[in-house]
């Protein structure tokens, strides 16, 4: 699988993303520079969590207007894969790959701990190695994770089988709109989630219920 | 010329920073207070002078970067 | 040009005799801008007027240590060709006057010291102590310090991985914000600020310069009067996007050969920076203020130099590398400018608008600054062995502590720092230290903050030399070898002798353990003049530690991990309760002597339960502090959620016995079979200690004779003092 | 009464985010943007009808919650 990670100014979990892909794919990933108007050749493409442009306005708001936004949504229109962490997820729905908007956390404050969410779905290239069902954990670590759609719009999510991570219930950390963690797009080759499974690839650093979303992603995308 | 862009949640989206607000207020024994709101305030200045230009220009702005139409609304002030 | 007037001397902090001196280096009266120069260079923050000849005592050395203090941070070296880098600052007044912005500079402040060196950013802690949770403006502060905290770091993408927090009124109107930063280098990639030879450019980089932050005392001179002191704020706004690109842009910057120098601009921007490079370097700086990049018009050349603006650089590169430096820079959108040269004079030159504002001699900047012994006076430490109530229950006590706004869980704090991000977490807060791998290798650095202002205030000398030996046992306790320390040494007004003996008591005492424990100081700050109405702080001497772990799959934590393991504790338990934390919150008091710390007992135990560890025999340890014996099995059986059961060693009253501080110990959990080996190598090396009871299947703490009680009630009180308190909060403020 | 409260960085302090704005703007191509500066807004429902009595009140919340001020200044604008 060849992929690629997105370098907004301020992003930080670039380096995060790129050691997971590098220890699961075996892989390099490209580092692409947000001001950059073409992507390699990639299967995927990664948006990594962070502060670009130090959240200043919104979360997302700036990156989602720089150049290279407009080739991710080039890639995700071909049906190229495209994955959201955090920061990446804001990107995404403020560059209207994804929809509804993330708003400030219902505690108003940061937050960081681990979350323990439901796979909802499994028919889609990132979570196909989960079980149906199957709780995992990974690490939040975000101010604006509270994900907010209208009513309508969170009943298609749901009709239509797009919200692949559930917060399990009393985990909500962010008074996310029905516990809602991760969604797809409509063609389901875009995922923008705000828990952090590059965090959790590494057993020493307390777990690796992260790795199925690489092992799905690898399965089908090598 | 100068502009105000006002950007706040539209209604019937939750604001729990204004609840906080409104709720630290009534704390502190204003009790006097009600609903609660918070939103930005964008202060710029623009070299245009013509005014329907600057405020086409500024609607852009708005819908473009400003303010998240999914969430948010917007008013546009203009100031000589 | 502005009269020099005693009034304007007086408000620039200077007294009569040091403008005396001034004249008399100069050979004339200074100029205005020359006066705020040695202003803020014969400051107590920059020139460590009152502290100097004291802090020479400390040893600095060791075979590892490759840079100790008077760089912007200290290097030490960890094997592999790695270098860690790492320093503490205080940012105390800032933090009290605007919380969310104060504590927020300050992160920013720490972490240009450490990437100035050429390392990047891998940890953060923060020592934190706030005035009494009753006073009104206590949760303000709290909340706002926690939030700008994780608002600069979490920004940065460095996580923030451990720290103290205190509660105590003597702080109620001086709170203390200490902010340490550990980086990592490549031992042949280090950078100095030493601006060596002359003709060579000097470039400033990063943020523009506005007014801010200017010395507060010059507010009021006649000079300023056409200002509203609306543009004049002494609190600076931070830009940790700013500082991520700079940090970025700099790393970039230095994996070329182009730096000669770099330092941060700090406490008194430009004129320390330019300074204190040109005395290292043992050349001079000729300064074009005209080139500096500014934020504001009608900027002066006396704002200009004293601005205290956050996120800027300043370079000495090699002659002709200025375009590869702007091409790097100007990719990360930062401001870059060529504003001088070295030169050969040895003097600093400031030009602005084609006049000279400025022409000094170097040194008189920093050899020639003033030094005081001043005088000092040392206060009898407390005494006593306070006596207790025999009859209270120790259960009930135990919960009382457990809750207690000292001891309970700090987990609303640390929940607001991303303590993952970077993806080498290994031991996150919660434990006796922080352990972060060293990225793509196998080995971990074990990094504490520690110090105990109730035994300091007690007896100054005693209690920091406790402070280090509770770094160095914390590092020890997961399993690291304890390497070196930096000081942020808290204290009140150094003009009174009392306060002046705390300083002088301190720093000796904290000589005394790092020699006995080998382990040097290799930086460090001081802040005095904490005082509010002419009340000090109790002396507060932060210690910082930082260890190597070979092996980050031979390391321990405090959760128990089994049922069935013996509870070993190591040390000797004489049932100290002077100044405990059972003394201050169940009888209400806080009297007799602190514990003292037998530094060979020290490290002679700590050096045992290290090696158990090292050798994969034991992974589950916790070293003894606030509180005792009891809070730590609490501690233990909470973090891995297995209950326990213990007793008495020998026939010590229970409350001594369970809650008394002690020094130098530890506990350990291992199997029965090797708990019994492990005895017997304890007592061949002559170490006190006792089996104190077993890990059960039960989710209770049961204490023979004195009755059990559930985990869960216990979590309850461990978890809830600080959410409860701080629901009561204001708005959690943002950036 | 319904009232609005401002609450702005005072001149001379940095504004972090309206540099970025005006930054993000600039890269957007509206060349005719200067300086930005951004504060928020608060919008308060007050049961409160005398004027006087409603402006001082508020005066009082934005001394004690609303702003710092020693980086912020506040104006308040009422409507009836
Ligand atoms: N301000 C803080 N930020 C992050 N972690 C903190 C903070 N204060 C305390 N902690 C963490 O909580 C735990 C308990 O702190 P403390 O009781 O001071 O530890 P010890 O007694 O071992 O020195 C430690 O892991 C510490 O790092
Ligand atoms: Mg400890």
């Amino acid at each position: 699988m060849k992929s690629a990670v997105i370098v907004f100014p301020a992003s930080n979990c670039d380096r995060d993303a790129a050691v997971a892909l590098e220890q699961m794919t075996g892989r390099k990933p490209h580092m692409v520079w947000h001001q950059e108007c073409d992507l390699p050749d990639v299967d995927l493409v990664v948006l990594p969590g962070g502060f670009s442009y130090g959240d200043y306005l919104r979360s997302g708001a700036m990156a989602g207007q720089s150049a290279v936004m407009r080739a991710v949504k080039a890639h995700a229109k071909k049906g190229g894969a495209v994955l959201g962490i955090c920061n990446g997820f804001q990107v995404l729905t403020e560059s209207h790959l994804l929809p509804g908007a993330l708003m400030r956390n219902a505690g108003l404050k940061f937050v960081c701990r681990p979350v323990t969410m439901a796979v909802e779905e499994t028919q889609n290239v990132f979570t196909r190695k989960y079980l149906h069902g199957q709780q995992v954990t990974f690490p939040v670590a975000h101010g604006d994770g509270n994900y907010f759609a209208d009513e309508e719009t969170l009943n298609r999510l749901e009709g239509e089988g797009r919200v692949v991570f559930r917060y399990a219930p009393g985990q909500n950390p962010n008074g996310s709109s029905r516990d809602i963690a991760g969604i797809l797009s409509e063609k389901r080759n875009v995922l923008g989630l705000m828990p952090h499974p590059e965090r959790v690839v590494d057993p020493l650093l307390g777990g690796t219920d992260g790795r199925g979303l690489f092992e799905s992603l690898i399965e089908t995308l090598s | 010329m100068k502009a105000r862009v006002f950007v706040t949640l539209k209604n019937g989206v939750l604001d729990p920073q204004g609840k906080a607000i409104g709720h630290a207020l009534n704390g502190l024994g204003f009790g006097a207070v009600g609903e609660v709101r918070q939103g930005k305030v964008i202060d710029l200045e623009l070299s245009e002078t013509n005014e329907a230009k600057a405020r086409a220009a500024l609607n852009d702005m708005c819908e473009k970067l400003l303010a998240n139409t999914v969430i948010e609304k917007y008013e546009i002030e203009l100031k000589a | 040009m502005t009269e020099i007037t005693p009034e304007l001397v007086a408000e620039h902090g200077l007294t009569g005799e040091e403008y005396g001196r001034i004249k008399r280096l100069l050979n004339r009266e200074p100029s205005f801008v020359e006066l705020g120069i040695f202003s803020v260079m014969w400051s107590e923050h920059c020139s460590y007027k009152s502290t100097r000849i004291h802090l020479r005592k400390l040893p600095t050395k060791a075979p590892w240590v490759i840079q100790g203090p008077g760089e912007n941070a200290g290097v030490i070296d960890i094997g592999d060709g790695d270098a860690c880098i790492f320093k503490m600052e205080s940012h105390n007044h800032p933090s009290f006057i605007e919380p969310y912005q104060g504590a927020a500079t300050g992160v920013g402040g720490i972490m240009r010291d450490v990437f100035t060196m050429g390392a990047r950013p891998i940890a953060m802690m923060n020592a934190l102590r706030f005035g009494e949770p009753s006073h009104p403006k206590t949760r303000h502060l709290v909340s706002g310090v926690v939030s700008g905290i994780g608002g600069y770091g979490n920004c940065m993408g460095v996580p923030t991985v451990g720290g103290e927090v205190n509660f105590h009124k003597s702080y109620n109107g001086n709170i203390l914000v200490n902010a340490m930063c550990v980086g990592l280098a490549r031992t042949d990639n280090i950078f100095l600020s030493a601006a060596k030879g002359a003709g060579n450019p000097v470039v400033y980089i990063g943020s523009k310069t506005g007014r801010d932050g200017i010395h507060g005392a010059t507010m009021a001179s006649a000079e300023f009067s056409e200002d509203s002191e609306e543009k004049r704020p002494t609190v600076q706004v931070g830009d940790p996007f700013t500082e991520k690109l700079l940090l970025e842009a700099c790393l970039e910057l230095m994996a070329t050969d182009a730096i000669i120098a770099i330092q941060d601009m700090g406490a008194a921007g430009l004129t320390s920076s330019s300074a204190e490079m040109a005395d290292k370097g043992g050349s001079g700086i000729e300064l074009d203020l005209d080139k500096v990049p500014q934020r504001e018009a009608g900027m002066t050349a006396y704002d200009m130099m004293l601005s205290e603006s956050q996120e800027r650089m300043l370079a000495v590169l090699k002659p002709g590398r200025e375009a590869q430096a702007e091409a790097i820079f100007k990719k990360w959108e930062l401001d870059f400018a060529v504003i001088g040269i070295t030169t050969d004079t040895r003097r600093l030159v400031v030009k602005h608008k084609g006049e000279i504002v400025a022409d000094m001699p170097v040194t008189a900047l920093s050899d020639a600054a003033p030094l005081y012994e001043r005088p000092f006076s040392k206060r009898p430490p407390a005494t006593g062995t306070p006596s207790f109530d025999a009859s209270r229950p120790v259960m009930a006590s135990l919960k009382k502590i457990l809750a207690a706004p000292d001891m309970c869980s700090r987990r609303w704090v640390w929940q607001q720092y991303d303590y993952t991000v970077m993806a080498d977490t290994v031991q996150m807060p919660g434990g006796d230290a922080a352990v972060v791998r060293v990225h793509h290798s196998n080995k971990g650095l074990a990094i504490t903050t520690d110090v105990t202002p109730r035994y300091c205030k007690a007896d100054p000398y005693e209690g920091a030399k406790q402070a280090v030996a509770e770094a160095w046992r914390n590092i020890t306790a997961v399993g690291a070898m304890p390497l070196a320390l930096t000081d942020n040494l808290n204290f009140g007004n150094p003009q009174k002798p009392e306060i002046m003996g705390e300083i002088v008591s301190g720093i000796d005492g904290i000589g005394e353990a790092c020699r006995a424990l080998d382990f040097p100081v290799i930086g460090g700050n001081c802040s005095l003049y904490n005082e509010t109405n002419g009340e000090g702080i109790p002396p507060t001497p932060a210690i910082g530690g930082v260890g190597l772990m070979a092996d980050l799959h031979r390391m321990a934590t405090i959760a128990f991990k089994r049922e069935g393991d013996a509870i070993i504790l190591v040390g000797d338990t004489k049932g100290h309760l002077g100044q405990s934390i059972y003394l201050r919150e169940v009888e209400g008091r806080e009297e007799g002597r602190c514990p003292p710390v037998d530094l060979a007992a020290e490290k002679r135990n700590g050096d045992f339960v290290r090696r158990l560890i090292e050798a994969g025999r034991v992974d589950t340890v916790h070293d003894l502090s606030d509180g005792g014996v009891l809070v730590a099995v609490a501690e233990m059986a909470l973090a891995g959620n297995i209950g326990a059961d213990i007793g008495v060693a020998g026939t010590a009253h229970s409350i001594p016995f369970f809650f008394g501080e002690d020094q130098g110990r530890y506990l350990l959990t291992a199997s029965p079979v090797e708990a019994d080996r492990i005895e017997g190598e304890l007592r061949h090396a002559g170490i006190v200690h006792a089996i104190i009871g077993k890990t059960i299947a039960e989710k209770v703490l049961r204490v023979e004779r004195e009755g059990e009680t559930s985990l869960s009630t216990l979590r309850a009180a461990h978890e809830g003092w600080f959410p409860s308190y701080m629901s009561g909060e204001e708005i959690p403020p943002t950036n």
